[in-house]
């Protein structure tokens, strides 16, 4: 299935999804999130500048992808407990829904600078009076003294209350990458050979089993773990082939928890 | 006296600084509500029929004079200063959840935009577009926020009753199913059973007329 | 065309604050002054034949549009019953940032205030509390605003420097330096130094060509 991103449409948290499932009509876990950051890169190099919000935008809707691509890596014997699938699919409404409710303002947003533009055709009459009325406005200062001036001054120029960034919306990350690869660095060793699930079986949250498999990817990367899988949906091993010491670079870990 | 009352009209609407309540010239000129918008629609016709190059219309609540939109050119020359940049549609689409959803906190419009929605708030704040209406009465008591006369001025309403209605974006049955589609891609490959689909929306016929043709619109093809 | 700038002329007169300049309507309507002066002529008889609520008269130099004076009752009774005679504590602050910075710009008032200030600044201007002062030499030549006569008549002060200091509240570092090298000389010498050396207050004409505008400076539409 052809894929294209043509990035200055990433306009939104959920554009990219949009466009993925309307437009581009492609099996969402097909979606290649190289092609995407690939995309994303040269965009960013072609506006020569960081937009932070662009940026943001364009993180929030990889981390969306990646959180349901990784519930598809994530062993599988077809034996899932009846409840975590009740709440994969109460998630995947809940996110219908957010696409729905995002697509309804877009669309109302877009009718809305429809009106703007078309009022804004039109110039108003401020008026005001004409002097020969004047005289007969009641004067405004009327028992207002100096010093009143200036207690209103000091309450217009007081320092403002800084606004504070709500990141209440956002998961709570519990460990980081970097903190589960020193953690797998340090029983690895010792165990030898694990099978995913086993180094997973104490984790009671997805995002931390996510966090745990990315970890292993990052080992992987750094040639210090072997992993096979025997055969499709089959259990995956984890060997440790480095030394007994860990002598990876923790500093090489990417932060995934921004 | 009708002629009295209706160039009287003309007169307070010369001076007002700001749209001029139907209950205040009703009041000044000793007619009827009723009767200052019946005069009210005379006088624009008749500044139609003579191809006048101002206008009266009903924004915010209250009437005032504007130059007619066919003239712009001729006052973007004129205007420089004052005049307000364009919404980003960063901010068109938060001012749009404020407007539909108002009074609504900070954190209600970002749990919809998916995104922090603070500096965007901010701007729409200090442009004027919307202000503080009170407070929530649950934990923390966040901010409530709501659109002012400001914005209404800008979008040519008179009042948010004047919104189009908020259904007719809903997306339709067609494109609701599209992104279900989408999102259940992975139950094609897996031996899972096929869950009942979403009960879709209500079709609005009205739903795809009331929608302006965007240049990029994903959802229609 | 003729009737095309007629009409840009009745549009740009609805919309100036000010009355317009001949010359500066013959530029954007692209006619001769002399056209202008012939426009506006059949303009006020075609008012005048229509039995319009309103005339335009030649004031300071230039055109305007003002309410006709036969219905004089009708704006003496506007001014009376319908205007507010109290000053918004939004008024009032924005009174008291001009009083003790000008001259300033309206952009910078609200970049002070962190709201648009336009409507308000009309008021104090149309209230004859500030008056135009002059134009900031910077990009865009903002006007700039101070206050009037009639402001400190109505305060009953002699002049701006009469304004309570505020500077008690906050010091210039140059006050705080100045302060504690007295400190530190005293302490030298004997250890109980009074020092209580008056803060001058901190309007200071250089602060304001300092301050860059906002970047994006909010205004009418």
């Amino acid at each position: 299935m052809g894929y294209h991103v043509h990035t200055p449409v990433f306009d939104g948290p959920f554009d990219l999804l949009l466009h993925l499932i309307l437009r581009e009509q492609v099996d969402l876990y097909e979606v290649s999130l190289a092609e995407i950051v690939d995309a994303y890169l040269s965009e960013i190099e072609r506006l020569e500048q960081m937009n932070l919000e662009f940026s943001t935008e364009f993180l929030l809707i990889a981390a969306t992808l990646v959180e349901l691509k990784t519930r598809r890596l994530l062993p599988d014997d077809g034996t899932v407990d009846l409840d975590d699938e009740l709440a994969l699919w109460e998630e995947r409404d809940l996110l219908l829904s957010r696409l729905v409710e995002c697509k309804t303002f877009k669309d109302a947003a877009r009718v809305l600078g429809g009106l703007s533009a078309n009022a804004g055709l039109s110039y108003p009459r401020h008026g005001g009076l004409e002097e020969r009325y004047l005289g007969l406005v009641p004067d405004l200062l009327e028992g207002v003294d100096a010093s009143e001036l200036r207690t209103a001054f000091l309450r217009a120029t007081a320092p403002k209350p800084v606004p504070t960034v709500d990141l209440s919306h956002l998961h709570a990350v519990r460990i980081t990458v970097a903190d589960a690869v020193a953690e797998l660095a340090d029983e690895l060793p010792r165990a030898g050979r694990l099978s995913f699930r086993e180094l997973t079986s104490s984790l009671v949250e997805r995002l931390e089993v996510v966090v745990r498999f990315l970890a292993v990817l990052e080992l992987f990367k750094q040639g210090l773990v072997d992993i096979e899988q025997a055969q499709a949906f089959g259990d995956i091993h984890i060997s440790w082939i480095g030394s007994t010491q860990f002598d990876g670079d923790l500093e090489l870990v990417d932060a995934y928890d921004g | 006296m009708e002629d009295e009352a209706k160039r009287a009209i003309e007169a307070i609407l010369m001076v007002t600084e700001h749209p001029a309540d139907p209950a205040l010239l009703a009041q000044l000129t000793e007619v009827s509500i009723d009767e200052v918008a019946r005069l009210v629609g005379e006088l624009r016709a008749e500044y139609e029929a003579d191809n006048r190059g101002f206008v009266i219309v009903e924004v915010a609540g209250g009437y005032r004079f504007q130059s007619h939109p066919d003239l712009a050119p001729y006052l973007e020359r004129y205007v420089l200063e004052g005049q307000t940049a364009r919404l980003s549609s960063a901010g068109l689409e938060t001012l749009a959840i404020v407007a539909y959803k108002q009074p609504i906190s900070r954190a209600q419009v970002a749990a919809i935009r998916g995104v922090n929605v603070d500096g965007v708030m901010r701007t729409l704040e200090q442009r004027g577009y919307i202000a503080q209406v009170g407070r929530e009465p649950g934990p923390g008591n966040p901010i409530l926020f709501g659109t002012t006369p400001r914005f209404l001025e800008a979008l040519g309403l008179s009042s948010v009753d004047d919104l189009p209605p908020l259904a007719s974006f809903v997306p339709g049955a067609d494109v609701v199913e599209q992104l279900e589609a989408g999102l259940r891609a992975d139950a094609a490959v897996e031996p899972e059973p096929e869950p009942e689909p979403e009960p879709e929306p209500e079709p609005d016929p009205d739903a795809h007329q009331a929608r302006t043709d965007p240049p990029d619109e994903p959802g229609d093809q």
